[in-house]
């Protein structure tokens, strides 16, 4: 019966929604202080590049790989966020683009690190490493009527959904904070948060790094489930599809860009004539929303009204 | 004194916005800054919270030089405004504007938000009783889940006031409260400023509606073209004949009155 | 071969000066990044493929069905995409940069339906002309984009500063509020501009698919993101800076490669965004006040 | 705690639903997903041997144009082997967009719903490069027809290629080249921001170096680059006998267009992304000179490749190239391999696959070697005179 229900081709879509998912919170968390980076396709690849470099030249765990990807990600994202502070809206948009550019030029040029454009190939895939550790403790597929391989899907498609929403919760509960309501206040008026009070340079500057730091654990958990990264995978059209992913779904509130990620992602798996139109359809979408509801599809206001109703519904 | 104001000057560019402009306020007065329009009253503003720099001349609250300091860092010493054109965070319920004004009064960060400790569970329980302590003061409990940009133009007057108060201020800075409100509206807001002013603090003014200014302010200062043309109690600026032909110049005899 | 390799980085640099001042019209007035223009390029630089390689008709009909075709599209930009934002309440200002990345995105997939993904050639007896000064062998082609680029700049400061719709021009950008209160028809010289710089759009298309013989659509993004590069570097709504950032670039691009440094060709254009933002936000030739915040 | 709870079920909520609707969207191919092997069954009920095959390609975005000349290849292959009666293929092809992700998602799907027994494609290394270690460990024999970048038939013992690797025909087309031209000096100039032209691109500079040439200059240039002229200039100066060039077709014609604008007359050799008869259309005239190895020639004095070429034509409307055959060729050593196993066991398959030996297509004889990688001796071809010609 489980061994039926579990098909490594649904699992793995569901698991690049996951990562989208992830991407779309990245882009979320620099949104919610009102800051549009172009960059995120730039901090998703020095978090696919580092963790790949160190699981496979230096032998490091996955873990290790994957939380140091993002760590140094996060860092960049510092580096880059704390020069870029004065720079407003698009200007910052555009230097962040040229981050992006110039981090993928680098990746290309730097080969004796990151080989090249030919890409690094035989990337720890997360499901087999982990599968393999379970063998070593004595745990087959068979034991619990799995194939090898189905096990192998479940398993990645577990670790990234108990991961994603550990992701989630967390800047659910930061969003519904002190820190949370900064962030919000700086985005709807900058100038008047700090006449309340607010850092806005130390909230603007740890959004900045927050996103970077995510998209970068995205980027390398990317790395281990596709088990091959190039420089083309982080380029300029990776930037917009995640902000796609925001300005889509909604970026005001959490739920929004996770929305977004996970259509869009699913969409073309669903529908594969859409394929051929995706990036059109990805153009007109921009320019749609941007004109009727620049918002994104879920804003504040559906958010408040589903609880309002859930409240009423309580009472009577 | 609370507030040491001395010697500001500002130009922007070629344009001479205040010359020169020095007062003092006294703990617990309210203190009127008025003037026609263009008159600096909100640059002035604007250079107290180090909004920006003046170009000479500094600002001393309570023995403490606010100049060069950051803005927000003007929020914690104990200073906060409003705005003339109302900066509301309209996306934001009524209690949740209030609770961003207590910001600097609170400290959770990061990791005690996401995995709610109890400091920062006791803390939010505070800010929350905290602000609905202020919106009882300036009469909006009723509408703590309204979102902010749904209010009526009075009440946003009255909702910036709770969020400046939420700062905790000594000085509060007030930028034509009274503006566009109805007579019953402006009635309200004096009696919040004279409860403000029970709770021991300042009041630094800016406001057109003349009788209300003589009312309730200690005393004034009357800038026109960035110049300070006199200083007083209500009394002697009514009389003062140099602000007469300032603002009859200025075809507003009325205000005057 | 440096004299050689001045000429390419010059052609280069006069493309490049080309693409930016529409870029710059753009931002000068609206203050709008207008990220679709590198595609309107493409497309004018498609037209001109169409009309000399398939329809075999002259070059001058390239140029005018290039100039027609873009305009449409400047049209169709400010219609469709840009003004439904303008003076709606709640919409940010990145919302005009978001829209023209989607009118971007749009254009490049529509032009790969269209006209497939490849290189197309783009072959006329006019680029095959060239003398010799020397050992140099100057291309024809070289001169006139050249000196168009020249034109083009001359004649648009020209008409910003003498003319009376360029003065209104310039009205809209101090302030679209004041200009409409002077009785400037604001929604017209919207329109003309995002046409004006679309059309300049398209010329440079054909130019550049007459000197490099190749049109493809990607080309757009290409030399989009290096336009976006010299209108920071010379300066946001900068005619004059415009035109030197151009040539700097081209010439920069050059240069690396005779100092062997192919590689990181594409990439001076992304260093010089980032390095002019943080150290001079308001380019090499804006002014200082221009670019507070 | 609530809210996150909440979050937790909407998630759930969301994700399952995307499942059954995926499920709705996948469940129109022929096999159930689950039962261990039904193809058997319906093997076992005929005297042919009916196997299912998966096929990943290119069919929308931009490099659509590879895949529609891989899948008609096949699907004409297909037809004449149904013809033949000695298997029966069902070719089931899959969308790759030629984005990895997409590619394994398509290639799950074919292993896991379709049940298939065999792979044939996906049509980009870097495609292969994340699908052939899935289907080397579910055990799926997989054979790229166009993927030539270096290390994909180590990725495993079910990962095939019958695409000659960029180290078989680059050599080949050097060799050539230096005897005809007296080669003592080379300049290369190739594309660094592609998997394909760099991996060509250490190709040659290897080959160059073993072969004791002088490289005068090494040029990188980028995608979406117009402009060659200062990489080119650059060239020029050093005088080469020869020019080595990596880079794929479409930037290829426009490169030696340039050249020769600017007077450089030394021949071009060039990799397998250069091959193609569209350098002639885009370049013209001044496309004469260049010189590229292939396993495929569409004017090979060959009976087979002449019905292949006359029946590909008349299907398709248009001459078939290098992708065409290749996938062409590729499906009729698969089924060839299908007839020697007589099963559809993928194992059994995939030890007849690692037995070709001296097959004999229409790209010439060919033969897996211990690795699955290809064997044979590619042609060496030039432009001349507006067409290809076997360069003598």
């Amino acid at each position: 019966m489980l061994a039926e229900l579990i098909n490594p081709y649904y699992l793995q879509v569901l698991s690049f929604i996951l990562i989208n998912i992830i991407l779309g919170v990245s882009i979320y968390i620099t949104l919610s202080t009102g800051q549009l980076s172009l960059g995120h396709a730039g901090f998703m690849g020095i978090g696919a590049y580092a963790s790949a470099i160190l699981t496979l030249d230096y032998h490091m765990p996955l873990v290790v790989g994957i939380v140091v990807g993002a760590i140094l990600a996060g860092i960049v994202g510092l580096c880059i966020g704390i020069p870029t502070l004065r720079l407003q809206g698009v200007y910052l948009a555009i230097a962040t683009l040229g981050f992006g550019e110039v981090i993928r030029v680098l990746f290309i040029n730097l080969e004796g690190l990151t080989k090249g454009a030919v890409g690094i190939s035989s990337i720890p895939h997360i499901g087999r490493e982990l599968v393999k550790g379970l063998q070593d403790f004595g745990f087959k597929a068979s034991m619990i009527g799995l194939k090898n391989n189905q096990l192998i899907s479940l398993s990645v498609f577990l670790l990234l959904l108990i991961i994603t929403l550990l992701i989630i919760a967390f800047f659910i509960r930061q969003t519904n904070s002190r820190v949370g309501r900064a962030f919000a206040a700086i985005k709807m008026d900058e100038r008047a948060a700090e006449a309340m009070g607010v850092n806005i340079t130390y909230y603007k500057v740890l959004a900045f790094a927050q996103g970077a730091m995510v998209a970068g654990f995205a980027g390398a958990l990317f790395a281990h489930v596709t088990a091959y990264i190039s420089p083309a995978d982080f380029s300029y059209h990776r930037a917009v599809e995640i902000l796609i992913f925001a300005i889509f779904g909604g970026s005001e509130v959490i739920w929004g860009p996770i929305f977004g990620a996970a259509f869009l992602t699913a969409m073309p798996e669903i529908l594969r004539e859409v394929n051929e139109y995706r990036y059109m359809i990805y153009g007109v979408l921009l320019v749609v929303m941007m004109a009727f509801r620049p918002q994104g599809l879920i804003d504040t206001q559906m958010i408040y009204k589903l609880k309002q109703r859930r409240k009423k519904k309580g009472v009577s | 004194m609370v507030l040491e104001v001395r010697g500001i000057t500002k130009r922007f560019g070629g344009i001479q916005a205040l010359t020169d402009v020095t007062f003092q306020v006294g703990k617990g007065e309210v203190f009127g800054l008025i003037g026609p329009n263009g008159a600096g009253k909100t640059t002035m503003f604007n250079i107290i919270t180090s909004m920006f720099p003046p170009t000479m001349g500094e600002v001393i609250f309570m023995g403490k030089k606010l100049t060069g300091l950051k803005p927000h860092e003007v929020t914690e010493a104990g200073v906060c405004r409003t705005f003339q054109n109302i900066r509301l965070f309209p996306e934001m319920t009524v209690l949740e504007n209030v609770t961003v004004g207590q910001h600097c009064r609170t400290k959770s960060g990061v990791w005690s938000s996401v995995f709610r400790t109890g400091a920062q569970k006791q803390e939010e329980k505070s800010i929350r009783e905290k602000a609905l302590e202020l919106l009882r003061l300036v009469g909006l409990e009723e509408l703590q889940d309204t979102f902010a940009d749904n209010l009526a133009y009075g009440q946003q007057r009255r909702l910036e006031i709770a969020r400046a108060l939420a700062s905790d201020p000594k000085l509060l800075l007030l930028d034509e409260p009274a503006a566009g409100m109805n007579e019953s509206e402006t009635k309200d807001l004096f009696d919040l400023i004279q409860n403000i002013k029970k709770l021991g603090i300042t009041v630094l003014l800016i406001e057109h509606d003349m009788p209300l200014v003589m009312r309730i302010c200690d005393r004034l200062i009357v800038l026109n073209f960035g110049k300070e043309i006199a200083q007083g109690t209500p009394e002697e600026i009514k009389n003062n004949p140099e602000v007469i032909e300032a603002y009859l110049g200025r075809e507003e005899e009325e205000d005057l009155a | 071969m440096i004299l050689e390799q001045l000429i390419n980085g010059i052609t280069l640099g006069s493309i490049y000066a080309i693409v930016a001042l529409g870029y710059t019209l753009v931002f000068g007035v609206l203050d709008i990044l207008n990220m679709a223009h590198g595609e309107i390029f493409m497309f004018g630089a498609f037209m001109g493929v169409l009309v000399t390689n398939t329809l075999k008709l002259p070059l001058i009909v390239a140029f005018l069905v290039a100039i027609g075709v873009t305009a449409i599209l400047g049209f169709l930009l400010e219609t469709l995409a840009l003004r439904p934002l303008r003076g709606k309440k709640g919409v940010s200002h990145l919302a005009p940069l978001i829209s023209t990345i989607g009118v971007s995105i749009f254009l490049e997939n529509l032009a790969h339906h269209f006209f497939g993904a490849g290189n197309h050639p783009f072959r006329t007896s006019f680029s095959e002309m060239s003398f010799q000064i020397g050992t140099v062998t100057v291309y024809a082609v070289q001169i006139v984009i050249f000196v168009i680029a020249v034109l083009l700049m001359v004649g648009l400061s020209f008409w910003l500063s003498k003319t009376k719709a360029g003065k209104a021009l310039r009205a809209c950008a101090e302030s679209l509020e004041a200009a409409s209160i002077l009785g400037v028809n604001t929604k017209k010289m919207i329109t003309t501009t995002v046409i004006i710089a679309s059309v300049m759009g398209g010329i440079a298309g054909v130019l550049v698919g007459m000197a490099f013989n190749s049109v493809s659509p990607q080309m757009g993004l290409s030399m989009g993101l290096k336009g976006l590069a010299i209108i920071i570097l010379g300066g946001m709504g900068n005619v004059k800076g415009a035109m030197a950032g151009g040539l700097i670039l081209g010439l920069a691009e050059t240069l690396v490669v005779v100092f062997g440094e192919s590689g990181y060709r594409d990439a001076i254009a992304f260093a010089l965004i980032i390095i002019i933002l943080l150290v001079r936000p308001q380019g090499l030739f804006g002014k200082a006040s221009e670019a507070r915040r | 705690m609530r809210k996150f709870s909440k979050g937790l079920i909407s998630l759930v909520a969301v994700s399952s639903l995307l499942g059954i609707t995926a499920c709705g969207g996948g469940g129109t191919s022929s096999e159930p997903a689950g039962g261990e092997k039904p193809a058997a069954e319906t093997a076992a009920s005929g005297d042919t041997v009916n196997v299912n095959v998966g096929v990943v390609s290119i069919l929308t975005g931009s490099g659509a144009g590879y895949g529609e000349a891989i899948t008609n290849g096949l699907k004409l292959a297909n037809k004449e082997i149904t013809e033949q009666g000695k298997v029966k293929l069902n070719l089931l092809i899959e969308d790759s967009a030629g984005k990895q992700e997409q590619a394994l998602s398509s290639a799950q799907k074919l292993m896991n719903s379709d049940n298939v027994s065999a792979i044939i494609g996906p049509t980009l290394s870097t495609e292969m490069n994340v699908v052939g270690p899935e289907a080397d460990m579910n055990g799926v024999p997989i054979i790229g027809t166009s993927t030539t970048a270096q290390g994909i038939p180590q990725i495993g013992d079910y990962v095939f290629r019958n695409s000659i690797p960029e180290s078989m025909a680059i050599p080949a087309s050097i060799d050539a080249a230096v005897k005809a031209y007296d080669v003592k000096k080379v300049a290369i100039i190739y594309g660094n921001d592609d998997v394909f032209t760099k991996s060509g691109f250490d190709t040659m500079k290897a080959v160059a170096e073993e072969k004791g040439l002088e490289i005068t200059t090494i040029e990188e240039f980028q995608k979406g680059q117009a402009d060659y002229n200062a990489q080119l200039t650059k060239i020029k100066g050093t005088n080469p006998d020869l020019i080595l060039a990596s880079a794929l077709y479409n930037e290829g014609a426009v490169i030696m267009s340039q050249a020769r604008k600017m007077g450089i007359t030394a021949p071009f050799v060039g990799g397998n992304g250069f091959n193609s008869p569209e350098v002639i259309k885009i370049a013209g005239e001044a496309a004469e000179g260049l010189i590229v190895a292939t396993p495929w020639f569409g004017d090979k004095q060959d009976e087979k490749v002449q019905a292949f070429v006359e029946k590909y034509t008349a299907e398709y409307g248009k001459a078939p190239d290098q992708f065409a055959a290749q996938a062409y060729d590729a499906l009729y050593v698969l089924a060839d391999a299908v007839e020697r196993a007589g099963s559809d066991d993928r194992d059994a398959i995939r030890d007849a696959l690692a037995e070709t030996k001296g097959f004999k297509g229409i790209l010439g004889e060919m033969s897996f070697d211990e690795e699955g990688d290809i064997v044979m001796d590619p042609t060496v071809l030039t432009i001349k005179d507006g067409k290809f010609q076997l360069f003598q």
